[in-house]
C-alpha cells in the first residue's frame, strides 16, 4: 500500500497506523521514544523526591500547607476523560470516520486546554503563597517537574490542533493515519505521567 | 621487522617499569604506605595487581600464539568453526572466580573504612578533627580541645584519628597519599572517616607529609597542598597545650615586629584570626588561621617558609594561586610595610 | 528527479549535502565534522602535554589551563568520539542489514546538524570570554561558581547536540528493527549492526538523565532555581548522580561500536566465522545491561556510604566477564584462521592487550576501598585513556581505513597506514602507561602545574614526548587522506577481497539507493556464503521494481540553527542584555517554524522508475 | 500487511467482523476507563480521610497508581496487543533504568 494511495471505507485496512512502511517506523520511533521519555521524568520525580520540602527557612510553604484536594481532583478528571476522548478519536480513525475523529479530537484539545488553564491557575495560586521557581530548592524542583508535564500537554495541544487544521480539507489517508495515531499514544503518555504527578507530588504531598 | 618492533617495544616497558618504579618521595607516594589505612589499600591494590597482570598473562599467551601459528600464507579457507562450549564456559566461570577473590577483601576493606562509631560515641578520647575545606586553603578545628590551626594539619601516631570533612565553598577533596585514599568534602553534608599515622614510617618522612586536594576547584586547584605533621601522642598533647594557653594574640617581639603586627590589627585581623580558640563559627573563619603561623613548614601551603616568600605572596598572592580569595582585600603594601608584616608573622609561635 | 551520476559544481555540492537526506552522505558528513573535533580535541591535548612536560611551567595560565581540559574531555567525547562512531553506524549499519535506507532520513540528517551546531557553539566559547572550566564533568558546586558564560556553553551545547544524539539512536533502533532484508533474522545480524542496535539502545536511556542534569544547571545558572544551592535546600550531589547515570553508560556507547569494528576486522582477515558470535551477542547485551547498574563507581569517594559503595563495587567488577568473554572469542576466532595483517588488523590485533590493560585496571578501580587512592588521580587518567584510545580510537582509525574504499571508493595507502599505526601505537603507550605511576605516586589530576621534586618530573616528560609521536601518526593519516584522494584510484565491491556481510556484495562507494533489489540473506555472514558457492552477487529476494525514495529538505539545517540562535539569546539574557529575549524568540520561532513547515506540507518522496534502474546497468555495462 | 489474516475473501463480511470487533473493544475501553476513575476516586479519598498512617496510605496510593498506568498502557495504548513487542520491551526497559534511579535516590544512596 502506498501512502498516497485514496483509500475508501471499504478499502481502509484495519491498522491504518502500520499499513506502509512508514507508518510502521513512525509507530515504533514514536514508543522508543516514549521509551525515553520514562527515563526523563523518572530523572525528574528521582529529583523532586530528593528536594521534597526541601527550603531555606520555615517560613516558606511545605508540600503539605501547599496542596488541596479538589483542584487537583478536577485537574485529574479532565485529564483522563481527555484520554478516553482521543481513544474515541482513534476508534472513528480506524472506522474511517473523518468528520467523528475530528470533533472527538477537538472535545480532547478542549479538556487539554482546561487542565492547561487549571495549572496556571494553580502555579499563580502558589507564588502568592511564596512557594516561587526561585524561592527555595522545593519551589525549583516542583516546578521543574510538573512543569515539564504542562510543558507537554501545551505542545500536545499545538501538535493536536496544527494535525486538525493541517488535515480538515484533506481527510483520512494513509499518510496521516499514522500521525494521529502516534499523536493519541502521545497524549496517553502524558496521562500516564499524569498519574503519577497526582499520586507522588500531590496526594503523597498531603500525606506528608 | 614488524615482529621485531613489537619486542623492543616491551622490553622499552619493562625497562622504564623498572627504572621508575623507584621514584616517588617517600612521604608523598601511596606506594610506601604510612598508616592502617594505607597498608589496607596497599594490599588490596596489591591482590588486585597481582590478579591483573595474571590476566594479562593468560591473554598475551594466547596472543603471542596466535602471533606466530596462524598469518596468512595461502590462499587456503580455514575452517568455519562456530564456537566451543567448554572454552566459552571455562573463559567465563575463571573470571568469575577471580573477581570473587577480589570482591570479597573490597567489601570488608570497605567496611572497616567506613567504621567510625568511635567518633560518635561522647564518651571516646579519640583525636577528632572538623576539617573545613575553602578555595585553595585548609581549616582544622579540634573541636575537644577548642583549638582552631590553619594549613598544617597536626596528628598524633600510632592511634586512629577520626576526621569530619565539609566545605565552605564549592567541592574539594581531602588526601594524604601515603597515610590513606581520600574522601570528598561536600558542600551539602558532612563526611566522616579514619586515618592512622605510623610513628615509624612518620619518622622516616620527616614526621612530614604531603596533603593534596583531589577535587577540580577551580584555578588553583593544583596549589590547593598542606602539610601533615604527625607526631607522637605526647608531643601531641604538648602542642594542644600551647595552643590552648595563647589566649591573646603573641605579643611582638621586636621593633620591626611591634610595627607589622600594628599593620596586621588594621589591615589583615578582619579576616585572619592569630588566636588558636575556636570563638569563631565555622562559617566566620574565612581565611586562615595565623597562630603558629612561625612554626609552619610552607606559606601558603606551597612557598618556601622564609620572610622573603612571605612578602612575595602578601606583595601579589595572584601570581602564586590564582582565583584565590585574599587578592584584593588588603590595602597594597609598601617594601617596609611588607617587611614589617613578614618579621611579625615569622615571629608568631606558640611551641617555645 | 535522478540527481545521481552527475558530475557538479562545488555550490551544487555543498548544496546537496546541507539538504541531503541519504545515510551514506550523512555518514560522510560525520566522518568530516567529527574528525575536525578530533583533531581540536588533539589540539588541546598537546596543550596539556606541553603544559606538563616540566613543572611550573607557564605554557598556558592555571584558569585557560582547565578551560583546556575541560574542553579536551568534552569536545574528545562528544564532539570527536560519538560523532565517529555515528559515522561508520551511518555509513555500515544500514547496508549491512540490506537496507534502502534508515527509518527515518529526515530525521538524521536533523540528527547530524543538532550535534554539528551544538559542537560548534559549544567551541565558540573560545572566542566569547573562555570556555567552560569545570572538567567535563562539570561538578555541580564549581560550575555554579564558575564565572563567566563558559559553563553555560557547556549547558547549552550540550543539551542542543544532545538532542541529535538522542534522536540519531532511535532512528537506528527503529531501522534496525523494521528494515532488515528478507532473511536478516537477529541471530544473523552482523556484530557491527548489533553493538549499533545496543548501543543505539544505551543512548535513548542514558541521554535523558543528562538531558534532565543540564536542564537544572541551565535554570540554575540562567532563571534562578535551587536545584545545587545549598543554601536554598539544593544539592550538589544530584548531579553527579544524573551525570554518571548518563557518564557510565556513555562509556559504553562509545566501546560497543569499537567492539563491533573489531569483530568485522577480526572475522574478515583471519577468513573465518566469528568465533562463539551468539555468546558475543550475549555479552553485548549484557555490557549495555549492566552499564546502568554501576554509575556509582565513580562517586566512592562522595561519601555514599560502605554499603552503596560495596553494592556497586562488585556491581563494577560483574562488568569483567562478559568483556573477558569477547577478548576470548576474539582471539579464538584468530586461532586457526589465516591471519592477514591489514592495517585494520594492525589496529584490531594492537587492540586486545592494549584494552585488556585498560579493562584491568578498571577493575582495580572498581575495588572501592582501593579507588580511595586511586580517585581523581593520573592512575584513572591512565586507565581511561587506554580503553577509550586503546579500545575506541584504534576502533575508528581501523575503521577509517577499513570503511574508507566503501566509503570513498578508493582505497587508503597501506603503508602510510602502517606508519599511522606505528607511531600512534607507541606513542600511545609512552604517553600513559607510565601515567599508571604518575597516580600512584600521588599525583592528582587536573592539576595545572606540579612543584618540582615530588619526582614527576621525568614521567611527565615521557608522557608529553608520546603526545608527540601520536601528533606524527595523526599528520600521517590526514597526508595519505589527501594523497588518495587526489590519486583516487577506483576499486570495486570487495575491495579486501574477505568480505563476509552485505556491505561488500555491491558498489563502492554504492549506488543512493543502495540495493537495486533487496538480497535474499541465507545465513550469518551472508555475502561469504554466496561467495562459497562460487557466486559472484547475492541473490535478490525480490523482482526489480520500482524504489521509493525520500526529498532532500533544508528543513533540518534550519531547524537546528534555529536552536543555535536561541541558545545565545538564553546565555546573554542574564547579562540583561536588551536583545537577548528577542533572539531567544526568533531562534525559537525558526526552529519550530521549520517543525510546523515539515508538518503541514506533504512530503511523499518520490520513486526511481523500473526502467532507469536497468539504464542504470546499461550503462555500466558500457563503462566497464 | 497485518490485517491480511482476517481476509474472507469477501470484504463486506470483513468489514462487519472488524467493525464489531472494534466496537467491542471500545466497550472494554470505556469499562476500564470507569475502572481508572473509580481507582482515582479511591486513592484520592483514602488521603481525604486523615484516619489512615502514611506507612499504609503511601504504598496503596502507589499501587493504585500502577495499576491505574497498567490500564493506559494495555488498553488505552493497545500494548496488549500484538506487534507491541518491541515497544513493550523498550518501555519496560525504560521503566526499569527509572526505577533503578528512584530506587537509588531515595534509599541507600542519600543522607
Ligand atoms: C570506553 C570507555 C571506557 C570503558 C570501556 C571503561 C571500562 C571500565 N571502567 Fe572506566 N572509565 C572511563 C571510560 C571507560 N571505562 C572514563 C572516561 C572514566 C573517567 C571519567 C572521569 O572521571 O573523567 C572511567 C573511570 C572509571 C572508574 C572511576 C574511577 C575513579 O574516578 O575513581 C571506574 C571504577 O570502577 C571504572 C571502572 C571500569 C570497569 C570495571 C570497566 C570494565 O568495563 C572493563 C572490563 C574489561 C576487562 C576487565 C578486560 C578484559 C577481560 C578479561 C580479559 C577477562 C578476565 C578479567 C578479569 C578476571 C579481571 N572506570
Ligand atoms: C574520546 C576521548 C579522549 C581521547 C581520544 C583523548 C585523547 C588524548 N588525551 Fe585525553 N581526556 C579525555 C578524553 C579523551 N582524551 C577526558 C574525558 C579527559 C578528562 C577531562 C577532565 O578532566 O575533565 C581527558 C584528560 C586528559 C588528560 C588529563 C588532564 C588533567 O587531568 O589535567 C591528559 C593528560 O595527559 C590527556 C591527554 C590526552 C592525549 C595526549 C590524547 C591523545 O590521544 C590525542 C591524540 C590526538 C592527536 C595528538 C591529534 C593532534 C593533531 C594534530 C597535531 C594535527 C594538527 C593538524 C592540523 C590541524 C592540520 N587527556
Ligand atoms: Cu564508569
Amino acid at each position: 500500500m502506498h501512502a498516497e494511495e485514496k483509500l475508501t471505507y471499504e478499502t481502509w485496512p484495519a491498522e491504518p497506523e502500520k499499513s506502509t512502511l512508514e507508518a510502521k517506523n513512525k509507530f515504533l520511533g514514536f514508543w522508543l521514544f516514549l521509551g525515553g521519555e520514562t527515563v526523563l521524568f523518572a530523572s525528574l520525580f528521582a529529583t523532586y523526591l530528593s528536594l521534597k520540602d526541601k527550603v531555606p527557612n520555615t517560613s516558606q510553604p511545605l508540600a503539605k500547607d501547599l496542596f488541596e484536594l479538589p483542584l487537583t481532583f478536577v485537574a485529574t478528571m479532565l485529564l483522563l476523560t481527555s484520554s478516553l476522548t482521543s481513544v474515541y478519536a482513534i476508534y472513528h480513525m480506524k472506522n474511517f470516520a473523518f468528520k467523528k475523529m475530528m470533533v472527538w479530537l477537538g472535545l480532547t484539545a478542549l479538556l487539554g486546554f482546561g487542565f492547561l488553564g487549571l495549572e496556571v491557575y494553580e502555579f499563580n495560586h502558589y507564588v502568592h503563597l511564596g512557594h516561587k521557581f526561585t524561592s527555595s530548592a522545593f519551589g525549583s524542583a516542583f516546578y521543574t517537574l510538573v512543569g515539564f508535564h504542562g510543558a507537554h500537554v501545551a505542545f500536545g495541544l499545538a501538535w493536536c490542533l496544527s494535525l486538525m487544521f493541517r488535515n480538515a480539507k484533506r481527510g483520512l489517508n494513509l499518510y496521516n493515519a499514522p500521525k494521529f495515531y502516534v499523536f493519541s499514544l502521545y497524549w496517553h503518555f502524558i496521562d500516564v505521567v499524569w498519574v503519577f504527578i497526582f499520586t507522588v507530588v500531590y496526594l503523597m504531598g498531603m500525606v506528608g | 621487522m614488524k615482529r621485531l618492533a613489537n619486542w623492543r617495544l616491551f622490553s622499552l616497558f619493562a625497562i622504564v617499569a623498572l627504572v621508575l618504579s623507584g621514584c616517588g618521595k617517600p612521604y608523598l607516594s601511596t606506594l610506601t604506605p604510612a598508616g592502617e589505612v594505607a597498608d589496607i589499600q596497599y594490599d588490596l591494590m596489591g591482590l588486585s595487581t597481582i590478579i591483573m597482570v595474571g590476566v594479562i598473562i593468560v591473554v598475551m599467551l594466547v596472543f603471542v600464539i596466535v602471533f606466530f601459528r596462524f598469518r596468512r600464507k595461502d590462499d587456503r579457507i580455514p575452517k568455519q568453526v562456530e564456537g566451543s562450549h567448554k572454552l566459552e564456559i571455562i573463559w567465563t566461570v575463571i573470571p568469575i572466580l577471580l573477581l570473587l577473590v577480589l570482591a570479597v577483601p573490597t567489601v570488608s576493606a570497605t567496611f572497616k573504612l567506613a567504621d567510625v562509631k568511635t567518633m560518635d560515641d561522647k564518651n571516646s578520647k579519640a583525636v577528632v578533627v572538623n576539617v573545613r575545606s575553602h578555595l585553595y586553603w585548609w581549616d582544622f578545628e579540634y573541636p575537644k580541645q577548642k583549638i582552631v590551626t590553619s594549613q598544617e594539619l597536626v596528628v598524633p601516631t600510632d592511634e586512629k584519628v577520626y576526621f569530619s570533612l565539609k566545605s565552605m565553598d564549592v567541592k574539594h577533596s581531602f588526601w594524604i597519599p601515603a597515610v590513606g585514599g581520600k574522601l570528598d568534602t561536600n558542600t551539602d553534608n558532612i563526611n566522616k572517616f579514619w586515618l592512622e599515622f605510623d610513628a615509624e614510617k612518620s619518622n622516616e618522612a620527616g614526621n612530614l607529609f604531603y596533603g593534596k586536594c583531589a577535587e577540580l576547584c577551580g584555578p588553583s586547584h593544583a596549589l590547593m597542598d598542606f602539610k601533615v605533621k604527625a607526631m607522637s601522642k605526647d608531643d601531641f598533647n604538648a602542642w594542644v597545650k600551647d595552643m590552648q594557653s595563647v589566649k591573646a594574640p603573641e605579643k611582638a617581639q621586636t621593633a620591626l615586629a611591634q610595627q607589622g603586627q600594628d599593620i596586621f590589627n588594621k589591615s589583615c585581623i578582619g579576616c585572619h584570626a592569630v588566636t588558636p580558640e575556636n570563638k569563631m563559627p565555622e562559617t566566620a573563619r574565612i581565611a586562615p588561621n595565623l597562630s603558629n603561623f612561625g612554626e609552619r613548614s610552607r606559606v601558603a601551603g606551597i612557598l618556601d617558609h622564609n620572610k622573603e616568600e612571605v612578602k612575595n605572596w602578601i606583595r601579589n598572592p595572584e601570581t602564586y594561586k590564582p582565583g584565590n580569595t585574599m587578592t584584593g582585600k588588603y590595602p597594597q603594601m609598601t617594601e617596609d610595610q611588607l617587611n614589617a608584616l613578614a618579621e611579625y608573622l615569622m615571629g608568631l609561635k606558640v611551641q617555645d | 528527479m535522478s540527481t545521481y551520476a552527475q558530475k557538479k559544481g562545488f555550490g551544487a555540492t555543498l548544496w546537496d549535502f546541507l539538504t541531503t537526506v541519504d545515510h551514506k552522505k550523512i555518514a560522510i558528513l560525520y566522518l568530516i565534522a567529527g574528525g575536525f573535533f578530533f583533531l581540536i580535541g588533539g589540539i588541546e591535548a598537546v596543550f596539556i602535554r606541553i603544559q606538563l612536560a616540566v613543572p611550573n611551567n607557564d605554557f598556558v595560565s592555571a584558569g585557560a589551563f582547565n578551560e583546556i581540559i575541560t574542553m579536551h574531555g568534552t569536545t574528545m567525547i562528544f564532539l570527536a568520539a560519538m560523532p565517529l562512531v555515528f559515522a561508520f553506524m551511518n555509513a555500515v549499519m544500514p547496508l549491512q542489514i540490506g537496507a534502502r535506507d534508515v527509518a527515518f532520513p529526515y530525521v538524521n540528517a536533523l540528527g547530524f546538524w543538532l550535534f554539528f551546531f551544538g559542537g560548534i557553539f559549544l567551541n565558540l566559547s573560545w572566542f566569547l570570554g573562555g570556555a567552560p572550566d569545570a572538567g567535563w564533568t562539570s561538578y555541580a558546586s564549581l560550575a555554579i561558581h564558575s564565572k563567566g558564560h563558559g559553563v553555560d556553553f557547556y549547558v547549552l551545547g550540550l543539551q542542543i547536540s544532545g538532542l541529535g544524539t538522542l534522536i540519531g539512536g532511535i532512528n537506528f533502533l527503529v531501522t534496525i528493527i523494521n528494515m532488515r532484508a528478507p532473511g536478516m533474522t537477529y541471530m544473523r545480524m552482523p556484530l557491527f549492526t548489533w553493538t549499533t542496535f545496543v548501543t543505539s539502545a544505551l543512548i535513548l536511556f542514558a541521554f535523558p538523565p543528562l538531558t534532565v542534569g543540564l536542564v537544572l544547571m541551565m535554570f540554575d545558572r540562567l532563571f534562578g532555581a535551587n536545584f545545587f544551592e545549598v543554601a536554598q535546600g539544593g544539592n550538589t550531589v544530584i548531579w553527579e548522580h544524573l551525570f554518571w547515570i548518563f557518564g557510565h553508560p556513555e562509556v559504553y556507547i562509545l566501546i560497543l561500536p569499537a567492539f563491533g569494528i573489531f569483530s568485522e576486522i577480526f572475522a574478515m582477515f583471519s577468513r573465518k566465522r566469528l568465533f562463539g558470535y551468539s555468546s558475543m551477542v550475549f555479552a553485548t547485551v549484557l555490557i549495555g545491561f549492566l552499564g546502568f547498574m554501576v554509575w556509582a563507581h565513580h562517586m566512592f569517594t562522595t561519601g555514599l556510604g560502605p554499603v552503596a559503595n560495596a553494592i556497586f563495587a562488585v556491581a563494577t567488577m560483574a562488568i569483567g566477564v562478559p568483556t573477558g568473554i569477547k577478548i576470548f572469542n576474539w582471539l579464538f576466532t584468530m586461532w586457526g584462521g589465516s591471519v592477514k595483517f591489514t592495517t585494520p588488523m594492525h589496529y584490531a590485533f594492537a587492540f586486545i592487550p592494549t584494552f585488556v590493560m585498560g579493562g584491568v585496571t578498571g577493575i582495580m578501580l572498581a575495588s572501592a576501598a582501593a579507588d580511595y587512592q586511586y580517585h581523581d588521580t593520573y592512575f584513572v587518567v591512565a586507565h581511561f585513556h587506554y580503553v577509550i584510545v586503546g579500545g575506541v580510537v584504534l576502533a575508528l582509525l581501523a575503521g577509517t581505513h577499513l570503511y574508507w574504499p566503501k566509503m570513498f571508493g578508493t582505497m587508503l595507502n597501506e603503508t602510510m597506514g602502517k606508519i599511522t599505526f606505528w607511531t600512534f601505537f607507541i606513542g600511545f603507550h609512552m604517553t600513559f602507561f607510565i601515567q599508571h605511576f604518575l597516580g600512584l605516586w600521588g599525583m592528582p589530576r587536573r592539576v595545572f602545574t606540579y612543584l618540582p621534586g615530588q619526582g614527576f618530573e621525568t614521567s611527565n616528560m615521557i608522557s608529553s614526548i608520546g603526545a608527540a609521536f601520536m601528533s606524527v601518526g595523526v599528520i600521517v593519516l590526514l597526508i595519505n587522506i589527501i594523497v588518495t584522494s587526489v590519486k583516487n584510484v577506483r576499486v570495486g565491491n570487495d575491495p579486501w577481497g574477505d568480505g563476509r556481510t552485505l556491505e561488500w556484495s555491491i558498489p563502492s562507494p554504492p549506488p543512493f539507493y543502495n540495493f537495486k533489489q533487496l538480497p535474499l540473506v541465507r545465513g550469518l555472514d551472508a555475502y561469504w556464503i554466496e561467495k562459497m558457492e562460487g557466486k559472484k552477487e547475492m541473490t535478490p529476494a525480490e523482482p526489480l521494481g520500482d524504489i521509493h525514495m525520500p526529498n532532500s529538505s533544508f528543513l533540518p539545517f534550519t531547524t537546528s540553527l534555529g536552536l543555535f540562535i536561541a541558545a545565545f539569546g538564553a546565555m546573554y539574557h542574564v547579562d540583561d542584555k536588551g536583545w537577548a529575549l528577542p533572539v531567544l524568540f526568533i531562534g525559537l520561532l525558526v526552529t519550530f517554524g521549520s517543525m510546523l513547515l515539515r508538518s503541514v506540507k506533504d512530503d511523499h518522496g518520490f520513486h526511481i522508475h523500473k526502467e532507469e534502474l536497468m539504464n542504470e546497468d546499461d550503462n555500466k555495462g558500457v563503462k566497464a | 500487511m497485518a490485517n491480511q489474516q482476517l481476509n474472507s475473501g469477501n470484504p463486506r463480511v470483513d468489514l462487519e467482523y472488524r467493525r464489531r470487533k472494534s466496537a467491542e473493544e471500545m466497550r472494554y475501553q470505556v469499562i476500564s476507563f470507569a475502572l481508572m476513575i473509580f481507582l482515582t476516586l479511591v486513592a484520592f479519598a483514602a488521603v481525604a480521610a486523615k484516619g489512615f498512617t502514611a506507612w499504609f496510605t503511601i504504598p496503596f496510593i502507589v499501587l493504585l497508581a500502577a495499576v491505574q498506568v497498567v490500564f493506559q498502557l494495555f488498553y488505552f495504548m493497545h500494548m496488549s496487543h500484538k506487534g507491541h513487542e518491541a515497544p513493550t520491551l523498550f518501555l519496560f526497559s525504560g521503566l526499569f533504568v527509572g526505577l533503578v534511579m528512584i530506587w537509588a535516590f531515595s534509599t541507600i544512596i542519600w543522607w
